[in-house]
């Protein structure tokens, strides 16, 4: 099964060749230890330095606002568990998140409910939106963090940021949002949007797996998760992942250089891809119509299942992802699908796109070939499928 | 992560589809967990002659399906009787651990088209099959 | 100021080629994400289940026994910090550690302290070694974690690490050690030395920084750093770095293989080099005479300072280190130097060579030639120097 | 790190030395604090005709004495007083926080030197630099 198309951008991407041509002396050439006092450790903190000024340039935030780490996990861990933590003795054990985060988000929120804190997890309705009324009311003089996330890796779906920011600045709190879906993909200024707080992750904007960065407005102060040395201004210890901070500034710089005119490309090629996957009956997209991620595209196929879906499209060379129970090793189909109201038999049947830079024309083509067939193939063999054909 | 055995019986899936004039038909599981297997019977002189399944679920799901078909197919009654799940999952050469309970379904399923047979017949399952084949009520075959 | 000598492996360490050449089609050929169950994520999950066997075997662990993470920072923090507050409901808040470990410990550590654990530091003696009878005095029945380094990272001083295991288990507590200085440069057993938990590090052993990992032993339960997904067998959430476990991997392999011969050629050239080093006036050897790493020299040269030392070697093109205060950016020099008790104007002419598998004689020849000339030329502008050859 | 310049004056200190019978030497800083600054002046019509520095300590120290000693060459005493250490971080284009103090330590030693040279002439050195010379025990240069 030769890879004919990958259509899995949100579970990561593939480095692309500037990123990695950008990163590579730094494995075996510029190899020193940033913090070393000689030419080559110099080098080294240079190259970072730069790194952090691609990076904080794609969001509008200052360089030493910008602090690197080992992805999104981590920065969503440092910004709610850590930094809750820290403020809690003055400001109170509340924390206001949403019932569609990824789990580095809510399983943070655990484990803070377990040292005594109080979570409150916002609905969304059914088009995966936050509503800002909701927000408003939740908030308490006891709120130290409000989390939400800036676009959903499941259904795509664009949460009103700069409203629930300003929400949560008049509410006294800090607002955090990650944003490792959307950083590079869609515009972000954290200034106007009056972001505090932001995670992303390289590995989602062509950069490498295991490097991401938080964004930490300047006066906020955060302590770190990882306790040592004195790197990233002593708020994340440990030796820099130097190739990948070099690959994650290059992402940045190259995402922020084209990001609209390939917005525009591939919401183009995702919008075709969304109106010929709905030709086929039984199918419904998910997540918001308009207000969501370029490349993503999510349906719900009824009668088959998710796993058998991405197994059998694998089979014809498409990579596609699910949330169905099976897929998640649980019994439950994903949280966000079940947030967003749809019941367990219409969930199993998730199917997710996530289209990207090196999608084309011919990929959504060949993916408008196969998947009726796949589809037909496997609600031939449902029982399930029977019933609707009656 | 799936054997390549498990992988071919998805792919290319044994006795899959209907036996409209079937001498016994069984289904198990239901959506909101995601499995339903439905199982065909053709039984003539005590010998499932043929067998056939329809699934709706994920790959462990279908290769399971799949698998206990064969397995059974040409045996006796008695000798179906007597597929317990571990059979087929060592014959998938293995699966993942959350997807045994997928082989206890098949499992399930052959001995709910059996007990169909029975009753069609005229039979008392009870002491043939061991269980009343009402396998949602039932303590006795664990599902995971 | 080109490279001619890098001297400073402790720091970190150059990736081999080898290495190098495994990562790279991990970046934008087998990209996939671990956790996808298409082909492209499932060869990705292989890839990561062959470095884990690599890694284990290296000390002798079960590959199940081998969580990977962010680098040795991670590791000690996870270790001490995470699983001494995990425990300390049923086993009490008492830890024991040493003066001379690294500030991944010693500042987790301090983070415990403000949680109301009580740390003991044990001390060292001259060399740098710790006793196991003051480990024994010190254990109580509340003591949940002992750590003490298997090599420490300034003075390369190797600890008695089987003997203050056996101690530990013997006081009911556990046993973790901060081996990223020793993994791949000495033998290692964790099951013969009765190791409970270990941290490594790749780039410590020439492969990539920003990737490391953890040995907790079969049985032994310590909860996530980082929670979210549910990779690493829910140990470490966050999208693997695939790259870096990959080189991480290819790194043990190959130190393994070469362990014993690669030791003895290193320590003939470390053994020269201290030889001639010391045959400089007012110079003397830190750490132990024997029992240290293969490639640490590591000295004190009186009446001048070690940061100089350090930017003048450099226009030499040779990369030393060194624990002075003024390199530190405090006000003490290193800690450890504090901790065997020499003074501080000893101290602050600390200077560090780590030979390392490119060492060559042609290098220890380099430092002999130039080192020397560096050392007359401070020297004449210190001074403190006049009251030396009064 | 340190900008070019800082560099320059370490790899080619300017003035580094002694003057064997200097009309006024100044010494700050200790072993222990890992500095230490030693200044040598000869003066002729209260102008500082020559001056040289030997320093113990970091890159920032040898860079900082080098610069300073520079700056206050060929000056007279009153214009030689007026120097401070930001001038001396200036001429240098800047230096890290942690290596402020070395720049104040240069101040200091030219200062220490300068008034070792008043009280060899039998002047009071205090209304002229405005303080003892005294730097350890002194509030008004705050070092870092
Ligand atoms: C929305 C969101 N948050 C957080 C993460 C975690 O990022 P990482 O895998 O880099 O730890 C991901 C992706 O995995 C994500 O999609
Ligand atoms: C002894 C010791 N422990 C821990 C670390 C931290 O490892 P890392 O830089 O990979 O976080 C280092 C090196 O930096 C070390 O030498």
């Amino acid at each position: 099964m030769t890879l004919k198309v990958y259509a899995d951008n949100a579970a990561t991407t593939r480095v692309s060749d500037e990123v990695l041509e950008a990163m590579y002396p730094y494995f075996s050439i510029h190899y020193g230890n940033p913090s070393s006092l000689y030419s080559l450790g110099r080098e080294a903190k240079i190259a970072i330095e730069k790194a952090r000024e691609q990076a904080a340039a794609l969001i509008g935030a200052e360089p030493n606002e910008i602090i690197f780490n080992s992805g999104g996990s981590e920065a969503d861990n440092t910004c709610i568990g850590v930094y809750a933590r820290f403020v809690a003795p003055k400001k109170g054990k509340h924390v206001i998140s949403t019932k569609i985060e990824h789990h580095a988000v809510l399983h943070t929120l655990d484990a803070l409910k377990k040292d005594g804190f109080e979570v409150t997890l916002l609905d969304v309705d059914e088009y995966g939106l936050v509503s800002p009324e909701a927000l408003k009311k939740a908030i308490r003089s006891d709120t130290s963090v409000v989390s939400v996330m800036f676009a959903n890796n499941e259904i795509g779906t664009i949460e009103p940021i700069a409203e629930l920011a300003k929400i949560t600045r008049e509410g006294g709190a800090v607002f955090h949002t990650d944003a490792v879906q959307a950083v590079g993909h869609v515009a972000i200024d954290v200034k106007e949007m009056g972001i505090d707080m932001l995670s992303l992750s390289a590995h989602k904007l062509y950069g490498p797996k295991g490097t991401g960065a938080m964004y930490i407005r300047r006066g906020l102060y955060c302590p770190p998760l990882i306790h040592g040395g004195g790197q990233e201004n002593k708020r994340r210890a440990g030796t820099e992942n130097l190739a990948g901070i070099v690959g994650l500034g290059k992402a940045c710089e190259i995402a922020g250089a084209g990001l609209e005119k390939e917005k525009e490309r591939v919401t183009a090629l995702r919008n075709r891809l969304v109106e010929g996957v709905l030709k086929i009956p039984y199918t419904r997209l998910t997540g918001h119509p308009t207000q969501r991620l370029p490349g993503n595209a999510s349906f719900c196929i009824e009668a088959i299942e998710g796993e058998s879906l991405i197994l059998m499209l694998d089979m014809f060379g498409i990579a596609a992802s699910t949330g169905s129970a099976c897929s998640t090793g649980s019994l439950d189909p994903s949280h966000v699908l079940m947030a967003i109201g749809l019941p367990h038999e219409i969930a199993h049947g998730s199917l997710r796109f996530t289209l990207g830079h090196y999608s084309t024309d011919e990929d959504v083509d060949y993916i408008l070939e196969k998947l009726p067939q796949v589809v037909d193939r496997l609600r031939a063999m449902s029982p399930v499928w029977d019933d609707y054909i009656k | 992560m799936y054997s390549e055995k498990v992988m071919d019986h998805f792919a290319n899936p044994r006795n899959m589809g209907e036996i409209p004039d079937a001498d016994g038909v069984g289904v198990v599981g239901n959506m909101k967990c995601g499995d339903i297997m439905k199982i065909f019977l053709k039984i003539e002189d005590n010998i499932i002659v043929d067998i056939k399944f329809k699934t709706y679920g994920c790959g462990a799901a279908v290769a399971t399906s799949s698998m206990a078909t064969e397995l059974v197919k040409g045996k006796s009654i008695e000798e179906a009787l007597k597929l317990t799940n571990s059979v087929v999952v060592e014959a998938l050469e293995g699966l993942p651990s959350a997807k045994i309970h997928c082989s206890v379904l098949a499992e399930e399923a052959i001995k709910s088209a059996l007990i169909d047979y029975c009753k069609r017949q005229g039979i008392d399952p009870t002491p043939i099959v061991g269980c009343s084949g009402d396998c949602a009520n039932c303590e006795n075959h664990n599902r995971e």
